[in-house]
């Protein structure tokens, strides 16, 4: 038995933090600076520990912990590398939120870190159950996120309609964690892995159900058609300042945990799963741009986006072990992006409230011409444009789903992304080709850290629009073991 | 020799750059002179050069002046042979007369200069044409001289008329032009080359029959077009709307002799498809009887000319379609000679009417302007085909010729008499109209003698109207055996000799008294109305323009908006509007769907759970 | 004749499924809940049935790992619940469908 | 290692619209541009001195790999096909934005979107890697969009939103087409390839070659337009500013007839022989259709506009009759109509400053008023409609009489054209500047003023050079276009049509 | 033998509850409802030889859980009847529907085998508390760890949504 600190060192460093955060603060009081202190600290050793183990771990160099329950490697550590800034950036892009609710922006703060330590977790967990604990722990602190702002508009109806059918979906992929139990006598990752390859079922009914069970767990998670439809309430209702780590970590966590899902245990069913998966991005891109197109609302808009794009991410999946590299760069890419425009969106429609109306960007060119330049250039990477990351994402995906003779996959995605542009574009024309909706209204005032939250995305989605190699290097690393 | 070949050309172009800088500045009489100076001294350039040819030492000549499609083995390159000479002296003589006539006629326009550029302009392009080497180049001075005849007929650009008649010329020359490329593809697929010497030498050993009358029948459409013969004659009464001299220059003398140019150059393709050459002389003989029918009912003293030179031009077209090409390009510069003349004389007597161009409204202008009476006299026997005057010579040896080939061309030869006659009947008409009986215009107007300017080139042209004929009589074929190196194997008609001759002579000049008598019968007492439905007829032309502009103007547009505001508006982008707006109203049909209610979200993912449960079982559970 | 696994097995899908219609049924936030509580339940029993046929500890390790995190999620949202009753003075889903389209 | 000039003709304009977008001086955006856009015109005219004519592959190579595992680098290079459509873009540019007075609002923003644009435009030109192709030739749209979009007329939204989404939507099924090409290939090549080079070593399938040369196809007939793909044309033509339809007439359109050129003829060349009358039959259309749309226009810039599709659709023509004058037709075309239809748009933009009115009623009797500006415009529409000594001559007869050799029946339709051309564009002009002044508001228009005399001579003086002596430009582009049909030769049982056969005696006898 | 009464005796006792559960218009029965399957499933644990989760079962869910509920009940309002019109068009059906064909699609996947992964070997094990501790704190060291995350995020849940301070009964 393997104790190894190092391989835990990352939700460590996380729970230190928290600890540290809470204790202190309910001692002294000392406010959000130091609430800010304590997640730097708790982030910071998180992301840095997540890259010792990146170097030490990546690629071939992966390890099993603590009898085969962590796996720490490329994939997990490149998760952590990910997360752990993403919840950074979140936390600056909604600090306006956490100053907002008084004292319990400590909670706030805590969540976000738990959530992103759980996300993380869903990432290296190498057991179905620790998979489903570490969802649980992730899912629970985004529900409590969600409805934050008990008052406010719609966050608690969004908090509840998240949490009653976030039970549900995980309820269900908790059935599938049981019958694959049930089939492969195992709920060690590996051990099924090893098992399904070694023998052959003549009876799969059950291992099948299972596999459908989870994909349904999964789906809802990432936020895949049909099991979407929680994204746009929460995402509209949600408090301006959470939405974008909502979104973001949402991708992260569900990506990580149904890759490796599908890649390390099911790896020789990719027979099975791989059609149906495909089935899901197909549904998923129709589904999310059609609706996004008739939208009124940029977060609920979004919302419907961050479907499609579950499905575009999808796209690489089907090509199994191979595409997860492809589905990193996407998820990397596209998290930042979302971070970034949702932040915007808390600048522009303030970081408490839910909705964000479109008539709120009308003109914004004229008003604060940075705010809507870089938003008009994540709208363009999200509706993989050249020159953003957002493209070179598509060109991954769709690379990786030719190679796997998904071409018919490929061409509905291109078509989708097209229709996308009809409300990516929308945006674009509101700020930049209409005048403005109140000539009162001031350029809202931006605090540094939402600086950064909307500056550093707009660099990545520029450099790795630019040069992105070196990140599709990284993430043909990021494999699991 | 090459450098000189070149400043025939150099000459006009240089003019006209001149005039284009500064044409403006130097104004009246300046322009005039340095235009007038410009085309004489070309004139005389070509006289310098074809001196070797009329001592019969002169060989063909080129000047090379650069490669400029070798795509097409063709370079800018002049020609300088006895049919190029001809046609060189022709335009220039003729023209620099003109250009002199035009300093009064135009005096105290406020475009002086500008009328000057783009006369030189077409002197230019019309040497182009005719000293041209090739197809390529001939082609760009056949579609310059199109410029420059739109620039000038539609020169009065504030009348409507003027500039529409201008559009109309362009674009019916244009239908012309598209027959001229086509049998340029042909050419070109055939010889690989525009070059005239490969053509023309190649074209015995490279085109069979088909191919030959496909070119010929296909240049005859652009020639139809550039001279006005059936059905594309159109334009010519129209481009009456220009200023006078640039009806004489080009919508007589010169440019709408380009067709027969051509055809005579193209002989050696043309006796290869006699078929095509007997079309040819057909449109000829119709265009020339047509036209002249027409002429008889024309009240417009210009219109009687254009409609009178495009019959001309059919005798031309006859000539040519018989082979007997020195006969129609002899008939082309008599032709030039008398009918410039007449358009002058007419000019001069509008100028004097104070711009009155309506026959009926003249009259008794003999004694009011006696020179151009005397000189428009000579050329009304000349075109009647009175011997010893120019006109007899040409049209007598074209009839001749035509007589000689026999057979069914015979009849060609009858309809060529006929409208000697009413060539003779209609000019007669116009000549008492203007010039005899009672004065009829209106009362205050005061008609007098153009000045000298004006009257010098009427002399000019009317001494060679009476002595240009001299140059190739049946008793000494000058111009024949002139032009004989050019058509150098070719199998040519004469015109017969001895007592035939004769008689054939004798006909023709009879036709012509018997019409000229029977026009004075009528029109020497008051003048008779010409009114009732045959003059109706007539006088519109059998209503062939009117046709044209219903089925093809009119009917054209409508057709085309139709195609540009249903077909392409509702159809085409209808579609395409149609399919970005149907996917946005999918999302608004869409999005009910999201009723907002937990339970239905849930029944959603359900129901998605149970879709991929079916999958997966159906992937080995049974 | 004895009862097998697939006994068990067959009434805790057979739970789940009445679990599940509690959530599509019924309008009670709270209800809803419960059902999930049971399918959670349903599930146990399937962990532990299998567990069993499989003569292995590990069903009933997860069972007891799944009741803490049912423990907890139960603490959520519960908390969630009584903070929307707190702004409504209902705890019926029907009555929360603002955010819909 | 030499000067990367051709990476130097994209990076200039690039790295100069950053600057200019954070110019301090608003002022000095346009100055900064244009000087930036004359540099380029300076670099494109060195290439033009410095290309070997006669040469028919690549010259000036550029190649950097970037990433192995997909096989796709920065790879340039210019040959007889590209190098005048590059040259044309650097000297279109500094007109288009010296004509560009009129814009007065977000003027910063508004030079930089041209200078992006260029940027894009001579990289699609330049590249030779089909993914770098594809990023430059996507990333262009995003220039033009704002161009249209910001600075347009009333519609401009509808306009912009269209062109840009109608145009990705082809390049969708472009990029389909590009990712699979490289999979495909990768099985012979030995790993996946995106460069252009390489991939002409592939043997493709027919039905492979079909469906790629479909994606690629439509991609680039939405671009050209050909005939039933050009509805977005008249709608962003018109709403576009003065500078956008310049450069969108200009080069723009170019940019799909070379990449049927470039790419569709030589990566498929069984597709290509095999869908010659398709697209022949298209471009004969284009040719009449859009021409005769053209004539009822009652809007001078959708006139053009229209006239553009007619024009295009002889390049067409001249690119799928598979000869070389045929082909060297299209290229000389491309450039000439850049040259005509580009100045024919400034034209109208200058009238529009004075009258603010594109409506062709609203004008009569302009030439008594401003000669010049009439005179000029009489002109350019000679050159428009192939008059013998203008440019414009030059390629149709080539295309006409080329294409007559391999498709006859197309050829003789096509001849048509030209009448219909004379017919739209003289009673264009005939309506706009002949007869009396019937509106009072343009009694006492200003003639041309210096600068636009500054931005017209040079454009003048090029078309009547390019009329008169067009061997120079033939001779760069013989080579390369002879080139693409020998491997076309190669590759398929076609055989290029020789002169001198048709209707033959010799041959026959 | 025994195992097949009480199999029957408590699994129709567990539907009830179930049933129960879902068909009470009061939250209270519900519950109750719910309770009687709890222990139903409890009594199955034992039958199953999973002594020390049954146990637990009675102990948290039955006991904790199920209290924590009937709290919360009674905070809302126990007479909060609810009617049985469904207002959502063809939920009913839709519902019942897709109930059916989830539990069908169940049993047919397992109506061969409802376990095919391999059996351990060694001779039954017995889920007593030695047992079970020795599998939690060796093998399942760290996912028992981890459940600290879970309850910090359960505190700090409850106290961000259901803790009102004085001073800001209004906020958002």
């Amino acid at each position: 038995m393997n104790l190894d600190f190092l391989a835990v060192a990352p939700t460590i460093a996380i729970t230190a933090a928290v600890v540290l955060l809470l204790m202190v603060d309910v001692v002294w009081k000392p406010g959000p600076r130091w609430w800010a202190v304590a997640a730097a600290l708790g982030l910071v050793g998180a992301t840095t520990a997540s890259v010792w183990q990146w170097v030490e771990h990546r690629a071939a160099d992966g390890e099993l912990f603590f009898s085969d329950m962590l796996a720490v490697d490329g994939f997990s550590s490149f998760a952590g590398m990910l997360v752990f800034p993403v919840a950074g950036l979140g936390l600056m892009a909604g600090w306006g939120l956490v100053t907002g609710v008084g004292r319990r922006g400590a909670e706030f703060v805590v969540l976000v870190m738990i959530a992103a330590s759980g996300a993380h977790l869903m990432a290296a967990s190498a057991n179905l159950v620790l998979l489903f604990i570490a969802l649980e722990v992730f899912s629970l602190s985004l529900y409590v996120l969600a409805g934050f702002t008990r008052g406010g508009d719609g966050a608690d109806e969004a908090a509840l309609k998240y949490f009653l059918l976030g039970a549900l979906a995980s309820a269900v992929f908790l059935y599938g964690i049981a019958l694959v139990f049930a089939a492969t006598g195992t709920t060690s990752m590996y051990g099924a892995q090893s098992f399904l390859e070694s023998t052959l079922i003549l009876r799969p009914g059950i291992l099948l159900a299972g596999i459908a069970l989870l994909l349904v767990g999964l789906g809802f998670k990432v936020s895949a058609a049909p099991f979407h439809v929680w994204a746009p309430d929460v995402y509209q209702g949600a408090p301006g300042g959470v939405t974008g780590f909502l979104a973001a970590g949402a991708k992260i966590g569900g990506f990580a945990a149904m890759a490796r899902v599908l890649v390390v245990p099911l790896e020789s069913r990719i027979g099975d799963w791989a059609p149906a998966v495909a089935a899901l991005a197909a549904l998923s891109v129709v589904v999310g741009t059609l609706f996004a197109i008739a939208q009124t609302d940029l977060k609920r808009m979004l919302a419907y986006s961050s479907v499609a794009h579950a499905g575009f991410i999808m796209t690489a999946l089907v090509a199994g072990a191979d595409g997860v590299g492809d589905m990193w760069f996407y998820v990397a890419t596209y998290a930042v992006q979302v971070i970034g425009a949702f932040a915007i969106a808390a600048v522009v429609s303030g970081a408490m409230t839910g909705k964000s109306p479109l008539s709120d960007y009308a003109g914004l060119a004229v008003r604060s011409p940075m705010l809507a330049a870089v938003m008009a250039l994540f709208m363009l990477a999200m509706g993989g444009i050249p020159l953003t990351a957002g493209f070179v994402g598509k060109a991954a995906v769709f690379r990786a789903a030719i190679n796997a003779d998904y071409l018919w996959l490929v061409i509905v995605g291109l078509v989708a992304a097209v229709g996308g542009l009809f409300f990516y574009l929308r945006l674009i024309v509101l700020m930049y080709m209409q005048p403005l909706s109140d000539e009162s209204a001031s350029a809202p005032g931006v605090p540094l850290g939402v600086r950064l939250a909307i500056g550093l995305p707009a660099v990545v989605t520029i450099v790795f629009g630019f040069a992105p190699w070196p990140l599709l290097d990284w993430v043909r690393d990021a494999t699991p073991l | 020799m090459a450098l000189l070949l070149s400043l025939i050309v150099l000459l006009p172009l240089a003019g006209m750059l001149f005039l284009f800088a500064f044409g403006k500045r130097i104004g009246e009489p300046g322009a005039g002179i340095v235009a007038t100076l410009t085309v004489g001294g070309s004139f005389l350039t070509a006289v310098v050069l074809a001196l070797d040819f009329f001592t019969g030492s002169g060989a063909t000549e080129t000047a090379r002046w650069f490669e400029w499609l070798p795509a097409f083995g063709v370079a800018a390159e002049l020609r300088w042979d006895q049919l190029s000479a001809l046609m060189t002296l022709v335009v220039t003589g003729v023209g620099s007369l003109i250009h002199l006539y035009s300093i009064g006629y135009m005096h105290g326009d406020a475009r002086f200069g500008r009328f000057f550029t783009y006369m030189n302009l077409f002197i230019v392009s019309m040497l182009i044409l005719v000293l041209a080497n090739n197809f390529a180049l001939m082609f760009v001075g056949w579609e310059l001289v199109g410029l420059s005849s739109y620039l000038l007929i539609s020169f009065w650009f504030e009348r409507d008329t003027a500039a529409a008649a201008g559009k109309k010329a362009f674009v019916v020359n244009r239908v012309g032009d598209v027959g001229f490329i086509v049998a340029l593809m042909l050419i070109f697929s055939v010889f690989g080359s525009l070059g005239f010497d490969t053509v023309f030498e190649g074209a015995r050993f490279h085109l069979t029959e088909g191919m030959a009358t496909a070119i010929g029948l296909l240049l005859l459409i652009g020639a139809a077009g550039k001279s006005a013969q059936l059905p594309l004659y159109v334009w010519l009464p129209d481009a009456m709307e220009g200023p006078t001299p640039v009806s004489a220059l080009i919508h007589a003398a010169t440019m709408v002799t380009a067709g027969v140019y051509m055809v005579a150059r193209t002989g050696s393709i043309f006796e290869l498809a006699p078929v095509a050459a007997a079309t040819v002389a057909i449109v000829g003989a119709a265009t020339a009887l047509y036209a002249a029918t027409i002429a008889i009912a024309q009240r417009d003293i210009k219109r009687v000319l254009a409609y009178s030179t495009i019959s001309q031009l059919g005798y031309m077209f006859m000539g040519v379609g018989a082979a007997a090409y020195a006969a129609g390009v002899f008939h082309l510069m008599t032709h030039a000679f008398f009918k410039a003349l007449l358009f002058l004389g007419a000019g001069s007597v509008i100028h004097g009417m104070a711009d009155e161009q309506d026959m009926h409204r003249m009259g008794g202008l003999a004694r009011r302007m006696p020179v151009t009476f005397a000189t428009m006299a000579i050329a009304w026997l000349a075109i009647s085909g009175i011997p010893p005057l120019a006109g007899f010579w040409s049209k007598d040896e074209i009839l001749a010729a035509v007589f000689e080939r026999g057979g069914s061309w015979k009849i060609l030869w009858g309809v060529g008499l006929v409208t000697v006659l009413l060539t003779a009947f209609y000019m007669t008409r116009m000549m008492w109209l203007t010039f005899f009986g009672e004065p009829r215009w209106e009362a205050g107007l005061e008609p007098r003698e153009s000045p000298r300017i004006m009257t010098i080139p009427l002399l000019a042209l009317a001494i060679l109207s009476v002595v240009g004929g001299l140059v190739n009589t049946p008793f000494k074929l000058t111009l024949e055996h002139f032009l004989d190196p050019v058509f150098e194997g070719l199998r040519l008609v004469h015109a017969p000799g001895g007592s035939v001759a004769w008689i054939l002579a004798g006909v023709s000049v009879a036709a012509g008294i018997i019409g000229i008598g029977a026009a004075i019968m009528r029109y020497r007492g008051p003048v008779p109305a010409e009114s009732g439905p045959g003059w109706r007829l007539l006088g519109n032309g059998y209503y062939v323009d009117d046709l044209y502009a219903g089925v093809f103007a009119r009917g054209g547009k409508l057709g085309a908006a139709w195609l540009a505001f249903r077909f392409d508006a509702r159809g085409i982008d209808g579609a395409v509007e149609g399919v970005g707006a149907l996917t946005r109203r999918v999302g608004g049909w869409l999005r009910p769907l999201q009723t907002g209610f937990v339970r239905s979200y849930g029944l959603a993912i359900v129901a998605g759970a149970v879709g991929l449960l079916a999958w997966f079982l159906s992937r080995g559970a049974f | 004749m004895t009862v097998t696994p697939g006994w068990y097995m067959a009434l805790a899908a057979f739970l789940f499924v009445i679990g599940t219609g509690g959530i599509l049924l019924r309008r009670n936030a709270l209800v809803m809940f419960m059902s999930v509580e049971l399918m959670l339940n349903a599930v146990n029993l399937t962990f532990v049935a299998a567990g069993r046929e499989l003569n292995v500890l590990d069903g009933q390790v997860s069972v007891f790992f799944v009741m803490v995190v049912a423990a907890a999620e139960v603490v959520v949202g519960l908390a969630i619940i009584v903070a929307v009753f707190r702004k409504r003075q209902t705890a019926s889903v029907d009555e929360l469908a603002e955010l819909r389209g | 290692m030499t000067f990367p000039i051709l990476s130097a003709l994209i990076v200039l304009p690039a790295v100069s619209g950053l600057v200019v977008l954070f110019v301090k001086r608003e002022e000095l955006a346009l100055p900064l541009a244009v000087t930036s856009s004359l540099v380029t015109l300076g670099g494109a005219g060195w290439l033009l001195f410095e290309f070997e004519t006669g040469e028919a592959g690549f010259q000036f190579v550029e190649q950097v790999s970037w990433y192995r595992p997909w096989g796709v680098g920065w790879h340039l290079g210019v040959d007889g096909i590209s190098l005048l459509l590059v040259a044309l873009t650097a000297f279109l540019f500094p007109i288009a934005l010296l004509a560009s007075t009129a814009v007065t609002d977000r003027i910063r923003q508004y030079a930089a979107s041209m200078l992006f644009l260029q940027a894009g435009i001579i990289g699609v030109f330049l590249a030779l890697d089909l993914l770098v192709f594809f990023i430059f030739w996507e990333a262009m749209l995003v220039p033009m969009y704002f161009i249209i979009g910001i600075w347009g007329g009333e519609r401009r939204v509808h306009a912009a939103v269209k062109f840009f989404i109608y145009t990705a939507l082809g390049s969708a099924l472009m990029f389909a087409g590009i990712l699979s090409l490289g999979f495909l290939a990768s099985d012979q090549l030995g790993g996946p390839t995106f460069d252009f080079v390489e991939l002409l070593g592939a043997d493709l399938t027919r039905t492979a070659q079909f469906w790629l040369f479909a994606a690629f196809g439509l991609s680039f007939a939405i671009k050209v337009p050909i005939f039933p793909f050009h509805t977005w044309l008249p709608d962003a033509h018109v709403e576009a500013p003065t500078a956008g339809s310049v450069i969108l007439a200009g080069v723009l359109l170019k940019l799909g007839a070379y990449g049927l050129l470039r790419f569709n003829l030589t990566l498929f060349p069984e597709a290509s022989v095999d869908l010659v009358p398709v697209l022949a039959v298209l471009a004969v259309i284009g040719i009449l259709y859009g021409a005769a749309v053209a004539i009822v226009q009652t809007d001078i810039k959708r006139l053009v506009a229209y006239s553009s599709v007619s024009h295009l659709g002889f390049v067409v023509l001249g690119v799928f009759s598979l000869t070389t004058q045929g082909l060297q037709g299209g290229v000389i075309q491309m450039v000439n109509h850049g040259l005509t239809t580009g100045l024919l748009f400034l034209l109208v933009g200058m009238i529009y400053e004075r009258r603010h009115t594109r409506e062709i009623s609203d004008f009569g009797g302009l030439a008594s008023v401003m000669p010049l500006f009439a005179g000029v415009f009489l002109f350019t529409a000679f050159a428009s409609i192939g008059l013998p000594g203008l440019n414009g001559f030059v390629g149709e007869f080539f295309v006409l009489v080329g294409s007559y050799l391999s498709l006859p029946g197309y050829a003789i339709t096509a001849a048509f054209g030209v009448v219909l051309a004379a017919v739209y564009l003289l009673w264009a002009y005939q309506r706009m500047f002949n007869g009396e002044v019937t509106v009072e508001a343009n009694r006492g228009l200003p003639d041309l003023t210096i600068r636009e005399k500054v931005i017209l001579v040079p454009m003048l003086v090029l078309i009547v050079f390019l009329g008169v002596y067009p061997k120079p430009a033939l001779d760069i582009i013989e080579p390369s276009v002879d080139a693409v049909l020998d491997r076309i030769e190669l590759k398929t049982d076609y055989v290029v049509p020789e002169f001198g056969t048709t209707g033959d005696l010799a041959v026959q006898k | 033998m025994v195992e097949l009464v009480l199999f029957i005796i408590f699994g129709l006792a567990a539907v009830f509850g179930a049933v129960m559960m879902v068909w009470a218009r009061n939250p209270v029965y519900s519950a109750m409802g719910l309770m009687l399957t709890m222990f139903s499933v409890a009594v199955f644990y034992v039958s199953n030889s999973a002594h020390f989760v049954a146990a637990v079962q009675v102990i948290i869910y039955a006991g904790a859980v199920m209290t924590l509920f009937l709290f919360v009940i009674m905070l809302i309002g126990v007479d909060k009847e609810e009617d049985r019109t469904e207002n959502l068009p063809l939920q009913r059906p839709l519902a019942l529907g897709l109930m059916a064909l989830f539990g069908g699609g169940v049993v047919v996947a397992g109506r061969f085998a409802w376990t095919t992964g391999v059996r351990n070997p060694l001779d039954p094990v017995n889920g007593t508390v030695e047992a079970i501790g020795n599998e939690l704190f060796r093998r399942w060291v760290l996912p028992f760890e981890i459940t600290a995350l879970l309850l910090i995020v359960a505190a700090a849940g409850a106290i961000a949504l259901a803790f009102f301070r004085d001073d800001e009964e209004v906020d958002g």
